[in-house]
């Protein structure tokens, strides 16, 4: 019965297979080889095998796509500032800007990784709902506590939303709408000081009915999942191509 | 003289199960409706949509003269119909008693002062001055509830939507806002599953079954019946 | 702008900080007993919901880190909820990294912690205004001081980016202003309403 | 025989105001007490102290035969108090109607499949069996209160701690309620501002006033009175 509202939208993935502990270990194994790797050659086959990956997870391409807009937009800012400012030897001088050479190779090395960490992540661990993490989480050996802390904001997620939904609603039901004056600051001092008061008594008394209902202060942690034959497969997998990567790197 | 509220046709699905289905209703000055239905009914969504916090699939709706169909229009409406939730903590959000009823008139443009001032008049009205300095939060359910009265009321609305307003009151409150409402000259829609008071407070009824709205009336049994009240025994005769 | 993406960091840079956020953490959970644990998880919420909201601000878009604010209300505490709250962002938006995790910890929890363990004995129910200052001051300054760490970590991973640092820190400043803004008036409010959220419990004392 | 519940004494305090205030309750196999009282008496205090969610300043709790002070005692008493809290807001919490009847059972050490037997049968007995499937949230404010009651129900308790169940109930649900409880054979505590609906139930009452719990008696004015109903105009003779 540890189904949740999110588990039951979540779609299904080939990667299914394999143990959440293993996928969460595979990617953070693989993003480390990709931080140490330096060759554009091999960067781009890692970039090349998260697409590979991708599509097989049956993961949509818009959803990719956004991934990784938000990844680079992160780079954007570096990526203008970089070779412009940078205090290698200057490559190009238009006026007071030096566009520097180096700082340009650095720049693709970092778009290359980062991409292809992207990538490699997202097909592993984007499908997981948030129950099953926490589920996982706990059978990495995570303290029992901090497990009970993740499980408990999902649903309290869902709670704080509707209560925020409704007091927007009462304020605008009477008249407010936000400007620029000292009012509105007020108000959405009062809004969100409300919002972390109510949600947090609300969050307090769901408990208390929790346990009155004989709730222990512990979710079962039951998972149908098993470390198999295939995270076996794919745990050796990973540690070939990134020891392959590494030396071919260091060539 | 046409009606300040008037819809026509309303049809509003939520989580895909149609709730309302070719509601039509008129509010005219002056008129107390009160609006009885089962539980489910959809009593409060239809509140609901004549604010425009729910968005009919069909139909239409005009307020004071003009048709309503975006959120602008309905900024301009929500000035004019005050609307008291069926839940009182979801409306009264501001840390003291005075500030979350001179909320309202500060976003109708009053000054600080006059906002205040308007909301000690309302305060006054309600004979709530008392509570003026207490933290909203800490007022029992009765009192919330008519602190939230206190809230709508300050916007001088022309029209007001009661949800519920005596849910969890107790005899005494119960009988204040009766009072209190039977004095108001302003037209309202009463929703409330205590028939004893939709009958001693309305002009009109409509019931809400199966999607529908249709035009009722309260019926009632003449019949020997107990008034009970509570003495502790010493008390007692 | 602070979630620092998977394949930045260098590795010294990340076992650093993966070290530096384990050690918070356990702090945290020392503390966390089974009363503490709708609050933390309601907070770690909280900054979720807040991280995933962004609003405009002139020609960029930014969203409230709510470090000082975190901090106030549950000081060490602060880690296991914003790490929950990380954790939820990379699974659920793909905000930041898997690896640098514990470095976003660290640079989103450790300001606010300890700045609200520097304001918090000034923190008084009979005194809002200056309360209020403080706390706003004190999640101002933490922004900056997440922007400077950012900044810092970026810059040794990749000594090539620390002149374009600067510019990045610059657009950390009216988002520290909006936060103290924010802050101070969520502190007016929970003085009034529920001080026991931000008050220590001998101020208190002696206040009420 | 001794008494199901003997509380002795207790004091409570909240945020620094004294609300209860040596208080003493016994609660014997079979009756059904009614708990009177103004708004902000401290009725939900009392109920909240009975399975342990306040700490009394002073005062004894017994109940089973068995002396309840640290959590431990209280989870265990938990397991055979249903309590129904004031708001259902509170209470429900799981996605799903089913899911969220059944966890009552399930953490009784049912497995899956006897919990959502259990569940099925108590939605069956309430009529409410075509919710099974809705998503909590989305229910109207009547049949959150029915659901919730369903939860409690599923644990099959021997004594029962109702706050306010008729609260936003229409008068179909209200009878329905009445009719479900009279025929209960489970001792209860019952809270509500509806005093016809405790006079029904009860087969004694205490009335709560300043911090104190007396003895009291319904007290019944005989008088004409009206029975009022709403009944769509075509109906209507
Ligand atoms: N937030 C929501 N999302 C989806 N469906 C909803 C939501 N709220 C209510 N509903 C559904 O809409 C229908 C009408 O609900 P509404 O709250 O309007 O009823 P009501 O007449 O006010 O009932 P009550 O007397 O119990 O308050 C119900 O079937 C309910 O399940
Ligand atoms: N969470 C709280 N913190 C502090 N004080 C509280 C809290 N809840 C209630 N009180 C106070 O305790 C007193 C008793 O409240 P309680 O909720 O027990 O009353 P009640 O008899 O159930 O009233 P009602 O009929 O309105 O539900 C009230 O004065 C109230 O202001
Ligand atoms: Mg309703
Ligand atoms: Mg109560």
């Amino acid at each position: 019965m540890a189904t949740d509202a999110a588990d039951a939208a979540a779609p299904t993935s080939r990667l299914d297979r394999l143990d959440t502990r293993t996928r969460v270990i595979v990617a953070v194994a693989l993003v480390l080889t990709l931080v140490s790797l330096r060759s554009w050659v091999l960067l781009s086959a890692a970039i090349v095998l998260g697409l590979l990956l991708t599509g097989f997870a049956g993961i949509p391409a818009r959803q990719t796509l956004r991934r990784l807009l938000h990844v680079e937009g992160f780079l954007l800012i570096l990526f203008v500032a970089l070779p412009l400012t940078t205090r290698l030897p200057p490559f190009l001088e238009i006026g007071p800007l030096a566009l520097s050479l180096p700082g340009l190779e650095r720049a693709v090395t970092l778009a290359l990784r980062i991409t292809a960490a992207a990538l490699v992540v997202l097909p592993l661990i984007s499908d997981l709902t948030p129950i099953r993490l926490g589920h996982a989480l706990g059978r990495l050996g995570l303290p029992p506590r901090l497990v009970q802390v993740f499980l408990f904001s999902i649903r309290y997620i869902e709670l704080l939303r509707a209560e925020a939904r409704r007091l927007h609603d009462a304020m605008r039901l009477r008249g407010f709408a936000p400007r620029t004056n000292l009012h509105t600051l007020k108000s959405y001092g009062h809004f969100i000081g409300q919002l972390l008061v109510r949600a947090i008594e609300r969050a307090e008394r769901v408990n208390e009915a929790m346990r009155c209902r004989g709730f222990a202060g512990r979710f079962p942690l039951v998972t149908l999942e098993r470390f198999g034959t295939a995270d076996v497969g794919v745990a050796g997998l990973t540690v070939l191509l990134a020891a392959a990567a590494l030396l071919l790197d260091r060539l | 003289m046409t009606a300040l509220l008037d819809l026509s046709g309303i049809r509003i699905r939520r989580s895909g199960r149609l709730v309302l289905d070719q509601v039509d209703l008129q509010l005219e000055t002056g008129e107390r409706l009160a609006l009885a239905g089962a539980n489910g009914a959809g009593k409060t969504t239809l509140l609901r949509t004549i604010v425009g916090l729910e968005t009919p699939e069909a139909g239409e709706i005009i307020a004071f003269g003009r048709h309503r169909h975006d959120e602008d229009d309905f900024r301009d409406l929500r000035l004019r119909v005050g609307f008291l939730f069926q839940d009182s903590d979801d409306q009264l959000f501001a840390p003291t008693v005075i500030e979350d009823v001179a909320f309202g008139p500060l976003n109708l443009g009053f000054t600080p002062s006059q906002a205040i001032e308007r909301a000690q008049a309302v305060l006054t009205d309600l004979d709530l001055l008392p509570l003026e300095r207490r933290v909203t939060h800490h007022l029992s359910g009765g009192e919330k509830r008519l602190v939230a009265l206190a809230g709508v009321l300050a916007m001088d609305p022309d029209v007001l939507l009661l949800d519920e307003p005596t849910n969890a009151l107790d005899e005494a409150h119960l009988a204040r806002l009766t009072t209190i409402l039977a004095e108001l000259p302003v037209a309202m829609i009463l929703v409330s599953h205590d028939a004893h008071f939709l009958a001693t407070l309305s002009t009109r009824a409509v019931l809400l079954e199966n999607g529908r709205l249709m035009p009722a009336v309260a019926h009632r049994h003449q019949h020997r019946h107990d008034h009970v009240h509570f003495h502790p025994i010493e008390e007692t005769d | 702008m602070a979630h620092i993406p998977d394949g930045v960091l260098s590795l010294p840079v990340l076992a650093a900080g993966t070290l530096a956020g384990v050690g918070g953490l356990a702090l945290g959970i020392r503390r966390l007993t089974d009363r503490d644990i709708p609050r933390t998880a309601l907070l770690a919420a909280v900054f979720f919901i807040a991280s995933s909201q962004a609003f405009s601000l002139g020609p960029t878009s930014v969203h409230l880190l709510l470090g000082g604010l975190t901090g106030l209300v549950l000081g060490w505490k602060a880690f296991p909820a914003i790490f929950v709250g990380l954790l939820l962002q990379t699974l659920l938006f793909g905000f930041g990294g898997l690896t640098t995790l514990g470095v976003d910890l660290v640079n989103m929890a450790l300001p606010g912690v300890l700045l609200a363990a520097v304001v918090r004995p000034f923190i008084r129910v009979d005194r809002p205004a200056r309360s209020a200052a403080f706390t706003g001051g004190a999640a101002a300054l933490a922004v900056v001081i997440t922007a400077v760490l950012v900044g810092v970590e970026i810059a040794l991973s990749e000594p090539a980016f620390a002149p374009a640092l600067g510019v990045m820190a610059a657009a950390y400043l009216p988002l520290a202003g909006i936060e103290a803004a924010v802050t101070a008036f969520v502190t007016l409010y929970l003085l009034k309403v529920k001080p026991e959220m931000i008050v220590a419990p001998a101020v208190l004392g002696t206040a009420i």
